[in-house]
C-alpha cells in the first residue's frame, strides 16, 4: 500500500513532463484553431473574438498555467470544435475502444501463448522454423493491407461479417460488429507475439527447475503447462499490460475502417481539427492511464512472481 | 580470433541468415543503384495510360494529349482587353496547332499508377526512400538511445533520474500522438522530416535496454579492472563497455529499421509521409485503398511484395545476427 | 547385489564425447562417490541415469536397473521411476526450485504424482519430511517461496523432495558446492545420515575429494569422460594407483603443513620443503586501512575495518559469502568510495589517484568476467601501460607484455588471442599479468583461485607465490577457502557481517582460534 | 388519409457522412454535415421548393413570401401560428409555440460576438429586427438587398428556443430542440447520429400524405471510401453520394449506372454541385502577385500549363465538369455559354515565359527575368487527396520548367496564412451558401481580402462593377456585369477555374421519391422507403 502511494507520488513529475511536452508541441508550435472555427469567411474581429474566447491570445505562461490547472482539476473545458465537454468525449470513446481491445488482447495472447509454447517445445524442428518464418512474413505486411484485404474479402465478398458499423448494445457490438476488427487485430498481433513469447518460453525451458520437475517424474504436459507457463506468464503478462495504452490510441486504422467510435479515431479527428482541449485531454488521460497500467503491471508482476519485492 | 570473427563464423553457418543477408544486401544495392540513378531514374515518366493494367502481350499504344486547347476559345471579350493580347497573338502565329501528344502504352508489364507510371519503377524508387528512411531513423534513434542509456546506466544518480524521467514522459504519451505532434512541429515535409519524427520518438526502447546493459556491465569485473588500471570514465564507457553491449545496439538497430519502415507506411497514410517529388512504399500503399476496390491491385501488390520481402529478410537477418552475436555462445 | 549397473555408457553432444564407455555398479544400501573436475563427465553420467539429458545427446551402452535398461525404457515408464525410485538433488538449490511455487507445493507435487496422496495427507507427509531434513518451523516453511529460504534451507527442501517417495537410489549432484562452508557440513551430515537411516543407495557426485571420505564407501575417479580409478575409499585414498588420483589428493593445500610449493597434476614433485609464514614485526608497512566503512543504502557492508599490509607479505581475509570481504577489497583498491575511514599508502593518505592505481592492483574471482572479452590479450596488457605512460612506444610495450606473459607461464603468441580462447586457469594468469603490468606494490586477490579446479588452483597459488618471491609484492588474499588462506597467508583476518572478528598470524589462528565464529568455520572444514 | 401522420418507425433511412459532424447548434457550425442534420431538425422561415429547378424560394414556417419594401431594405414576414417545438424536458411538459420572437432571437444569435458564428457574414446586412406582433417579424437591412430571401431560406437559419439554448449552454451542440421534421434520438459524437420523425411536426402535405414519410434517419460517420462503398453494396446503407473516388466501379464512362447495379434496382441520381474549385494566386505575393505584365505572364503561363483535364480525368475519375465561369451551374447568374479565355497550351505557355525573360538555368528550371531563383510554392494539407493535387501541380509546372515547392500544413494553419495573404498558391473550393451569383462574385471583391477573397485580389475595375451589381436584382443587367468581371479576373489571371464536381447519389431500390436538390442539404423530409422485409 505504501508502495502504491509512493508510486502515485512519482506520477507527479512525469505528468508535469508530459504537460510541458504537450504544451510545447501543441500550444507553442501547433496550429491556431481560431481560423478553422471561423468558417468560410473570417474577418479579423471574428478571429480575435474566437482567440479571446479560447484563451489563445494570452501569454504562453498564462496558457500553461491554465493547462496545469485543467490537469489538476480534471476539467479540460469544452471541445473547441464542438463545444462538447471533453471529459464526456473520453468517457463515451473508452467503451467502444475497450470492446475491441479487450477481446483482441485476450484472444491474441491466449493463441500466441499456446502457439509459442508448442514451437518452443519443438524448438529447432522443421515446424518451429516454418512457423517462425511464417510469423516473420506475416509481421512484414502492413496492417493497412490486412485491413483492406480482410474487409474486402471476409466482409464484402464472403459476407461473413458486416463491412462496418457499431450498434447500441454491448452484446450486439461484441458479437456482430467487433468480430472482424478483433480478427484483424488478432492476426496482426499474433505473429510478433508468437515470436516474443517463444523467446520467453525458451528462456524458461532451459532453467534448472524444469530439470527438477522432470526428475520428480512429472509428465511433460504438467512440466510445460504448469511449471514453465507459470514462469513465462510473468513477462507475457507485463508485455500485454504495457501494450494497452498504445493500443488505446493506436487502433485508429481499425476504428476508421470499421466505423468504431473509439479513442484513436477521435485523436486523429482532433489533430486534424486542431481541437487542442481534446488532444490535451486525451494525451493526459492516456498518459495517466499508461502510468496506472504500468503500476498495475508491477502489482501484477508482484502477484505472479513472489520474488519481486516492491520498493 | 576476436568475438566478431567468431560471430561471423556462426553467422555463416546459419543458412536462413545467409539467404536473408543476401536479400538485404540486394535491396541495399538496389537502393544505392537507384540513388545513383542507375535504375528507376525515370520512375516519374508517364509511360502508360492512367492505371495501365499489367500485361505482357502486345505493346499497344495510344496517343494522348490536348483535346481542349483549340476548343477553349472564348466567344467574346466582353469589352475587356487582355494585357498580354499582343504577345499571345504573336505566339499563336508561330506555335500553331496542338502542343503535341505523348504516346502511352495501354498495358505495362506490371501495371501503372494513376498517372501511368510503372509501378515496378515506383517500387524500386520506393525501396530507396523507405530504406533510407528506415536506416537513417534507426541510426538516429539508436544513437540517441545508446547515448542516453549509456549516460543514465553508467553515471547513475541525477543523470539517471533525468533520463528516466524523460523516458517515462515519452512513453506515457501514446506513440501515435507523439508522432503526430512531432510531425506537426517539423512542418517541413520530406524525407528528413520523416526521419526526424521517427528517430526522435523511437529512442525509448533502445534507451531502456542499453541502460540496463550499462547497469549490468558497470559493475562487471573487467570494468572494475579497467578502473583499477586507471582507465578514465569515458574510456570505460566507450572503449570497454560499448563494444560489449554493441551486439544489443546492432540488433536493436536492425529491429528498428524494420519498425520504422513499417511506421513510415502509417505516417504516409496520415499524410505525414515523404514529399511528392519522391515515392516510398508508404506513399504507394496510401494510394492503395481507393485503387483496390476498383480492382486495381497492382500498385498495392508491388508495394506490399517489395516491402514484405525486404522486411521479412531484414527480420530474419536480425534473428540470425542476434543468434550469431549471442554472448552466451561466446 | 547391485541396484544399478552402468555398462559401457557413452554420451556424446554433436562432435564432443562427454562420456566414453563408463561402467560401474551401485550396490544396495551403499554410497558411491563419483569424483572429478569440471568437464570430467560426472554430471552427464548422473543425468543419463534418469534420462534428463537434452534430446540432442546421443547415448550408447546400458544402464540396468531392476532388470531393465533405462536407456531403452519408454519415457512414460521412466517417468514413473523418476522421483519415486530414483531421485536426484542438484547443485544449485535456488535455481533448481521453481521460483513461483511455494516449496510445500513443489514437494507435494511428487507425493501426489507418485503416491496419489490427497491434499491433507500430502501436507502431513510434507511436514514429516521437513522435520526429517531438519527444517525449523515446518508449518511456516511449507508456504514459503524458494527465495525466502536460505541456501541451506533450499537444499533441505530439495532433499525432502528427493526422499519424499522413499527412493531406492538418491543421486546427489554436487549438493554442497554452492553453499557456504559452515552450511556445507550440515547438509553433508544430513545426507549421510538419511542414507544410513533409510537404507538408500546413493550416487554422490563431487569435485571435492575431501568430502568423499566422510560419506562414501566406494569411490570412482573420472577425468575427461573416462574412469581413471575405482574402488573402496580406503583403497583409493590409501594407495591410489592412478597418477591423476594421486595428483588430486595432493593438490589441495593441506591444513596440517605448508609445502613450499603445491604439487600439481602435471608436475608431481613432492617437495618436502616447508615454507615459513608469519610476520617478524619489523616489516615496512605498504598500506594501512583505518576504520574503513561502507554503506549501501540500508546495509552496512563493512563496519570499520583497520589493518596493515606488510611489504612482501600476504594478509589473508576469510569469511562466508555476504560477510563484506569483497567490498573491503574494493575499498582498499579505491574502486568503491569508502563512506568512512581512510586508506594510507606508505603512510600518506592523499596519494595522487594515479600513483595509487599504479601501486595497488586487483585480481578478481571470475576469470570469465574480469577480462574484457572484446580486447585481445595484447590490448588488455598494454592498455594499463599506455594509460600510465609506461614504455616509450607500442613496440616496447608489446615486448614488455610478452615478458609478463612469460612470467605467468604463457607463450608470446597469446598476445594476439582473445580471452575466450583460453581456459579459466590461463585467463587468471592473464589477469595476474595485467595486474603486474604496472609493477604494483600490493595486489588484492579476491577469491582469485576459487573458481578453478583444484589442480589448476595449485598451479595458480604456486605462481602467485613465485611472483611474490621475485618482486616482494604484498597480497591481500581474500577467500572463503580456509585451507587456501592458511597456505598463502602470513596473517589472517576473519570477517563476519562486515566486521573483522579476529586477526592473527596464520598458524596461530588455525591452532588456537579465539572467536567462536572462527572456531565454527574451522570445524566445518572436511578433513 | 390526409392529416394522419405517415411516418413509419420501421422506415429508417441509413446514410453515411465521410467526415465527422461538429455539432447541432446552428450558429456554431460551418461544415456541410452538421448543416445537413441541422436542416432536418430546425425550420427556417423560408425554404426551397423540392422539385423546382432552378431553385425557387418558397415559404416554410412563414405564411407567405416576405413583403419587401423600402427598395429592398425592409422584409416583413408572418409566421404560421400553431407550430410547436418538439417536446423537450426544458419546456417542462408544456407545448411551446413557435413565434416571431424565436426567429428574431435565432437570427440575432448569429451576430452575437460571443457565439463567434462562422456564418455571421450572411447576416451582417441586418440593421434591426422587430416583432410588431406575436407572429410578425420585420427585418430592416442596412443596404438594399433583393437576395435577402435566400438568407432567410438558409438552412442554418432555423428557429431555436431561447429556453433550450440557455438551459443547455455548451451542450446545445448535442441537444438540438427545433420545430423541424426530425429530432435527435441517439447521438454518439463523430460516429453515429440517429434521428427520429418528430411526432409533433406541423402538417405538411405532399401528394396527400403527411410528411415526413420515413420514421427516422441513421447516420454513420465513415471516413474510409472502401468502407462506404462496400457497406452500400452489401445493403448496409440506403443512400450514398460520397463515392466519386470509386465512381468508375459503378458508372460507365458516359455517366450511366452500370448494368449490374441497375439490374439490382439501384438508381443513380447525378447532378453538378453548386461549387467551383479554383487555383488561386496570391495577388500580393512578391513572386506571383501584382499586376505588372511579366507577373501576369507568369500566372498566365502556369494557368495555361495546368493540366485541368488530368484533374478531371484522373483525380476526379471523370466526376466533375470543367469550370469556365466563376458562378457554377444551378446558381442564379451562371452563364453556360461563357468560355474561359485561358486554354491548356503548355507550348504557348513556354513561349510566353521565354518572351517575358523567364530563362532556363543550368538545372533546367527557369529564373526570374532579373536572374533570381524562381520557385513557386503550392500549399496543401497532408491528405491523400491533396497529395494528388501536389503531384498534378508538379507535373504541370515541370512541363514549363518552373520549380515547385510544396508547402504542407494542417488546414487551420493554411487558412490562417491565407487570411494574412501569405500563401502563394492553393487550390480552393467554394460551395454555394445560397443559390445566387453574388455568393461567388464576392470572392474577388477587394475589401474581402483577408477573408473570403483568398487571392487577395484588388482590382478597381472589378470592384467598381461588383459594387454596382450589388444593387441589382438577378437579371440580364447584372449578368452582363458578371461576365465582364469574369473576364477581368481572367485577364489578370488571379484564379484559374478548374472544375465543379458531380454529385452521384446512389440509391438502394427501397428509396422512393428522391431528387437531389441543389441547395437543400437533406431531402429526408420528402423521401419514402419501402418497408424492409
Amino acid at each position: 500500500m505504501k508502495y502504491v502511494v509512493r508510486r502515485l507520488w512519482q506520477f507527479v513529475p512525469t505528468l508535469l513532463g508530459v504537460v510541458l511536452l504537450v504544451f510545447f508541441l501543441f500550444n507553442w508550435v501547433g496550429g491556431d484553431p481560431a481560423y478553422i472555427l471561423a468558417g468560410k469567411i473570417a474577418n479579423p474581429e471574428l478571429i480575435e473574438n474566437i482567440r479571446r474566447s479560447l484563451g489563445v491570445d494570452q501569454p504562453y505562461w498564462v496558457q500553461l498555467w491554465i493547462f496545469v490547472r485543467q490537469v489538476a482539476t480534471g476539467d479540460f473545458g469544452v471541445s473547441w470544435a464542438t463545444n462538447e465537454r471533453v471529459s464526456q468525449i473520453f468517457a463515451t470513446r473508452l467503451g467502444p475502444s475497450l470492446t475491441v481491445l479487450l477481446p483482441l488482447l485476450i484472444i491474441s495472447t491466449l493463441l500466441a501463448m499456446a502457439a509459442a509454447m508448442l514451437v518452443a517445445y519443438w524448438r529447432g524442428s522443421l515446424t518451429d522454423r516454418a512457423i517462425m518464418i511464417g510469423c516473420t512474413v506475416g509481421q512484414s505486411i502492413s496492417i493497412l493491407v490486412y485491413i483492406l484485404v480482410f474487409q474486402y474479402v471476409l466482409a464484402y465478398q464472403l459476407g461473413w461479417f458486416p463491412v462496418q458499423g457499431w450498434g447500441g448494445t454491448l452484446g450486439e457490438n461484441l458479437l456482430r460488429y467487433a468480430a472482424l476488427p478483433v480478427l484483424v487485430g488478432v492476426v496482426v498481433a499474433l505473429a510478433p507475439d508468437i515470436r516474443l513469447y517463444r523467446s520467453f518460453f525458451l528462456d524458461e525451458i532451459n532453467q534448472d527447475y524444469v530439470r527438477t520437475a522432470r526428475a520428480k517424474g512429472l509428465a511433460e504436459g504438467r512440466v510445460m503447462w504448469l511449471h514453465v507457463l507459470r514462469n513465462a506468464a510473468i513477462p507475457i503478462a507485463t508485455n500485454v499490460m504495457i501494450q494497452i495504452p498504445g493500443l488505446l490510441a493506436g487502433a485508429f486504422l481499425i476504428e476508421r475502417f470499421f466505423s468504431i467510435p473509439g479513442i484513436g479515431r477521435e485523436v486523429i479527428l482532433a489533430v486534424e481539427r486542431s481541437d487542442f482541449p481534446v488532444i490535451k485531454a486525451v494525451t493526459i488521460y492516456v498518459a495517466i492511464a499508461t502510468m496506472i497500467i504500468n503500476l498495475a503491471a508491477d502489482l501484477l508482476y508482484k502477484a505472479l512472481d513472489p520474488r519481486v519485492e516492491l520498493e | 580470433m576476436s568475438l566478431w570473427r567468431l560471430a561471423w563464423r556462426r553467422f555463416c553457418r546459419d543458412r536462413v541468415g545467409i539467404v536473408s543477408a543476401a536479400i538485404v544486401l540486394a535491396y541495399v544495392l538496389l537502393a544505392a543503384a537507384s540513388a545513383a540513378g542507375w535504375v528507376a531514374r525515370d520512375w516519374s515518366n508517364e509511360v502508360g495510360v492512367s492505371y495501365a493494367p499489367p500485361g505482357f502481350l502486345g505493346r499497344d499504344t495510344v496517343q494522348e494529349g490536348l483535346g481542349e486547347v483549340i476548343k477553349a476559345q472564348p466567344r467574346a471579350d466582353y469589352g475587356i482587353p487582355d494585357p498580354l493580347g499582343a504577345e499571345l497573338a504573336d505566339i499563336h502565329a508561330n506555335v500553331s496547332g496542338a502542343s503535341g501528344r505523348d504516346t502511352r502504352a495501354k498495358t505495362l508489364a506490371f501495371g501503372g499508377d494513376k498517372w501511368g507510371r510503372d509501378v515496378v519503377q515506383k517500387a524500386i524508387k520506393g525501396t530507396e526512400t523507405s530504406l533510407v528512411v528506415g536506416l537513417a531513423a534507426a541510426v538516429l534513434a539508436t544513437f540517441l538511445g545508446t547515448l542516453f542509456g549509456a549516460a543514465a546506466g553508467y553515471r547513475g544518480g541525477w543523470v539517471d533520474d533525468f533520463f528516466n524521467w524523460l523516458y517515462s514522459v515519452f512513453t506515457s504519451i501514446p506513440y501515435l500522438l507523439l508522432v503526430l505532434a512531432v510531425a506537426a512541429v517539423l512542418d517541413q515535409k520530406g524525407i528528413v522530416t520523416v526521419i526526424l519524427v521517427l528517430g526522435l520518438t523511437g529512442w525509448t526502447g533502445i534507451f531502456r535496454l542499453i541502460r540496463a546493459e550499462y547497469l549490468k556491465h558497470r559493475v562487471r569485473e573487467y570494468v572494475l579492472a579497467a578502473d583499477a588500471i586507471g582507465a578514465s570514465n569515458a574510456r570505460r564507457v566507450f572503449v570497454h563497455i560499448l563494444p560489449n553491449v554493441s551486439h544489443v545496439v546492432l540488433v536493436q538497430l536492425s529491429l528498428h529499421v524494420v519498425l520504422f519502415i513499417k511506421s513510415e507506411v502509417i505516417l504516409s497514410f496520415l499524410g505525414f509521409g515523404v514529399g511528392v517529388d519522391t515515392v516510398s512504399w508508404g506513399s504507394m500503399l496510401a494510394e492503395a485503398p481507393s485503387e483496390l476496390i476498383l480492382g486495381m491491385w497492382w500498385q498495392i501488390a508491388a508495394a506490399t511484395a517489395a516491402m514484405a520481402l525486404a522486411v521479412t529478410a531484414f527480420s530474419l537477418f536480425t534473428d540470425a545476427v542476434r543468434d550469431a552475436l549471442d554472448p552466451r555462445l561466446a | 547385489m547391485s541396484l544399478l549397473s552402468i555398462r559401457n555408457l557413452g554420451v556424446g553432444f554433436g562432435q564432443v564425447e562427454a562420456v566414453k564407455s563408463v561402467s560401474f555398479d551401485i550396490s544396495e544400501h551403499s554410497t558411491v562417490a563419483l569424483v572429478g573436475e569440471s568437464g570430467s563427465g560426472k554430471s552427464v553420467t548422473a543425468l543419463s541415469i534418469l534420462g534428463l539429458l537434452p534430446e540432442t545427446a546421443t547415448r550408447r551402452g546400458e544402464i540396468l536397473y531392476g532388470g531393465k535398461d533405462l536407456l531403452q525404457t519408454p519415457s512414460r515408464e521412466l517417468r514413473a521411476l523418476r522421483g519415486a525410485e530414483i531421485s536426484m538433488i542438484f547443485q544449485e538449490p535456488m535455481s533448481s526450485l521453481n521460483p513461483v511455487f511455494s516449496v510445500g507445493f513443489q514437494v507435494g507435487e511428487a507425493l501426489r504424482e507418485h503416491l496419489g496422496l490427497s491434499r491433507g495427507e500430502a501436507r502431513r507427509r510434507i511436514l514429516e519430511l521437513f522435520r526429517e531434513v531438519g527444517l525449523s518451523d515446518p508449518e511456516v516453511k511449507l508456504g514459503r517461496y524458494p527465495f525466502q529460504l536460505s541456501g541451506g534451507e533450499q537444499q533441505r527442501v530439495m532433499i525432502a523432495m528427493a526422499i519424499a517417495c522413499e527412493p531406492k537410489l538418491l543421486i546427489a549432484d554436487e549438493p554442497t558446492s554452492a553453499l557456504d562452508v559452515t552450511v556445507q557440513k550440515q547438509i553433508l551430515d544430513l545426507i549421510a545420515d538419511l542414507q544410513r537411516r533409510r537404507r538408500m543407495s546413493m550416487l554422490f557426485i563431487t569435485h571435492d575429494l575431501s568430502l568423499v571420505g566422510t560419506i562414501a564407501e566406494q569411490v570412482i575417479v573420472m577425468r575427461q569422460g573416462e574412469i581413471r580409478e575405482q574402488g573402496s575409499v580406503a583403497e583409493v585414498f590409501g594407495a591410489p594407483r592412478d597418477d591423476y588420483t594421486r595428483a588430486l589428493l595432493a593438490c589441495r593445500p593441506p591444513l596440517d603443513r605448508r609445502p613450499a610449493r603445491l604439487p600439481t597434476v602435471e608436475s608431481l614433485v613432492h617437495a618436502k620443503e616447508e615454507r615459513k609464514r608469519g610476520l617478524r614485526g619489523d616489516e615496512t608497512v605498504v598500506l594501512e586501512a583505518r576504520g574503513l566503512a561502507k554503506r549501501f543504502d540500508r546495509v552496512q557492508a563493512v563496519k570499520g575495518a583497520s589493518f596493515k599490509v606488510a611489504r612482501g607479505k600476504t594478509l589473508g581475509l576469510v569469511g562466508e559469502s555476504g560477510s563484506g570481504k569483497t567490498t573491503l577489497g574494493l575499498l582498499v583498491t579505491r574502486l568503491h568510495a569508502a563512506s568512512g575511514g581512510s586508506v594510507l599508502l606508505h603512510g600518506r593518505e592523499a596519494a595522487p589517484p594515479k600513483d595509487f592505481k599504479r601501486a595497488i592492483q586487483i585480481v578478481f574471482q571470475n576469470p570469465y568476467a574480469s577480462l574484457n572479452p572484446r580486447f585481445s590479450v595484447g590490448q588488455s596488457l598494454t592498455e594499463p601501460m599506455r594509460i600510465h605512460g609506461i614504455g616509450r612506444d607500442e613496440a616496447e610495450r608489446r615486448s614488455r607484455a610478452e615478458e609478463l606473459l612469460a612470467k605467468v607461464g604463457l607463450p608470446g603468441s597469446a598476445l594476439f588471442k582473445y580471452p575466450h580462447e583460453f581456459s579459466g586457469g590461463q585467463r587468471q594468469r592473464i589477469a595476474i599479468a595485467r595486474a603486474l603490468a604496472l609493477g604494483p606494490e600490493l595486489v588484492v586477490c579476491d577469491e582469485a583461485v576459487s573458481a578453478l579446479d583444484v589442480s589448476i588452483q595449485a598451479q595458480l597459488l604456486n605462481l602467485l607465490q613465485d611472483l611474490q618471491d621475485e618482486y616482494a609484492m604484498s597480497y591481500l588474499f581474500i577467500s572463503h577457502d580456509l585451507a587456501v588462506v592458511k597456505y598463502m597467508a602470513d596473517e589472517v583476518m576473519v570477517m563476519k557481517d562486515g566486521e573483522i572478528v579476529e586477526m592473527a598470524g596464520s598458524d596461530e589462528i588455525y591452532a588456537d582460534p579465539k572467536h567462536p565464529y572462527t572456531r565454527t568455520l574451522l570445524a566445518s572444514i572436511p578433513r | 388519409m390526409a392529416g394522419a401522420p405517415a411516418a413509419d418507425p420501421s422506415k429508417v433511412l441509413r446514410i453515411t457522412f465521410q467526415a465527422a459532424e461538429t455539432g447541432f447548434d446552428p450558429v456554431r457550425v460551418s461544415d456541410y454535415y452538421s448543416g445537413t442534420v441541422i436542416s432536418g431538425i430546425f425550420d427556417p422561415l423560408l425554404t426551397y421548393d423540392y422539385l423546382a429547378r432552378p431553385a425557387k424560394v418558397v415559404p416554410n414556417t412563414a405564411v407567405g413570401l416576405p413583403e419587401i419594401s423600402d427598395q429592398g431594405r425592409i422584409y416583413r414576414i408572418r409566421v404560421k401560428p400553431g407550430i410547436h417545438f418538439a417536446d423537450d424536458p426544458v419546456f417542462k411538459g408544456a407545448k411551446r409555440e413557435l413565434t416571431a420572437a424565436d426567429y428574431a432571437y435565432s437570427l440575432r444569435r448569429f451576430l452575437e460576438p460571443k457565439n463567434a458564428s462562422p456564418y455571421a457574414f450572411l447576416f451582417e446586412g441586418i440593421a434591426g429586427i422587430e416583432t410588431p406582433d406575436r407572429y410578425t417579424i420585420v427585418i430592416r437591412l442596412k443596404n438594399p438587398d433583393f437576395n435577402f430571401s435566400h438568407v432567410l431560406a438558409f438552412p442554418l437559419g432555423g428557429a431555436v428556443a431561447r429556453e433550450a439554448i440557455e438551459h443547455y449552454g455548451d451542450e446545445s451542440a448535442a441537444r438540438p430542440v427545433g420545430t423541424g421534421p426530425f429530432r435527435l434520438k441517439r447521438y454518439v459524437r463523430s460516429s453515429k447520429i440517429v434521428l427520429e420523425a418528430n411526432p409533433g411536426f406541423r402538417e405538411v402535405l405532399r401528394d396527400g400524405r403527411r410528411l415526413p414519410l420515413i420514421g427516422g434517419v441513421e447516420i454513420s460517420v465513415m471516413e474510409e471510401t472502401q468502407s462506404r462503398w462496400l457497406a452500400f453494396q452489401r445493403g448496409e446503407t440506403d443512400m450514398e453520394y460520397q463515392l466519386s473516388e470509386v465512381a468508375t466501379a459503378f458508372m460507365t464512362a458516359d455517366g450511366q449506372l452500370k448494368e449490374e447495379f441497375a439490374k439490382r434496382g439501384i438508381r443513380l441520381e447525378r447532378s453538378v454541385d453548386p461549387e467551383i474549385i479554383y487555383l488561386y494566386f496570391n495577388m500580393q505575393d512578391k513572386t506571383v502577385g501584382g499586376l505588372a505584365r511579366e507577373k501576369i505572364a507568369l500566372r498566365r503561363a502556369v494557368a495555361m500549363a495546368f493540366k485541368a483535364e488530368d484533374m478531371i480525368r484522373i483525380i476526379r475519375k471523370g466526376q466533375s465538369i470543367r469550370a469556365h465561369y466563376p458562378i457554377p451551374p444551378g446558381v442564379a447568374g451562371h452563364d453556360p455559354e461563357y468560355r474561359s479565355s485561358i486554354p491548356y497550351d503548355p507550348r504557348a505557355a513556354n513561349a510566353l515565359l521565354d518572351k517575358f525573360g523567364y530563362r532556363k538555368g543550368a538545372d533546367g528550371y527557369r529564373r526570374l527575368p532579373n536572374g533570381d531563383l524562381l520557385a513557386l510554392r503550392f500549399s496543401s494539407t497532408p491528405t491523400e487527396r491533396d497529395r494528388q493535387y501536389d503531384e498534378l501541380m508538379k507535373r504541370s509546372l515541370d512541363a514549363i520548367g518552373i520549380r515547385l515547392e510544396i508547402h504542407k500544413d494542417r488546414f487551420p494553419e493554411l487558412i490562417k496564412l491565407e487570411n494574412q495573404c501569405r500563401l502563394m498558391m492553393r487550390i480552393a473550393a467554394w460551395i454555394a451558401d445560397y443559390p445566387d451569383g453574388d455568393n461567388f462574385m464576392q470572392l474577388l471583391h477587394g475589401p474581402n481580402s483577408g477573408q473570403s477573397n483568398n487571392a487577395c485580389y484588388r482590382s478597381p475595375e472589378y470592384d467598381k462593377r461588383y459594387e454596382k451589381s450589388r444593387l441589382l436584382p438577378h437579371g440580364p443587367e447584372r449578368d452582363q456585369l458578371y461576365r465582364e468581371m469574369a473576364r477581368i479576373m481572367e485577364t489578370d489571371t488571379a484564379w484559374l477555374l478548374i472544375d465543379s464536381r458531380y454529385r452521384n447519389v446512389l440509391l438502394q431500390p427501397r428509396v422512393k421519391g428522391f431528387k437531389k436538390h441543389p441547395v437543400l442539404h437533406a431531402e429526408w423530409l420528402y423521401i419514402d422507403l419501402e418497408v424492409r422485409r
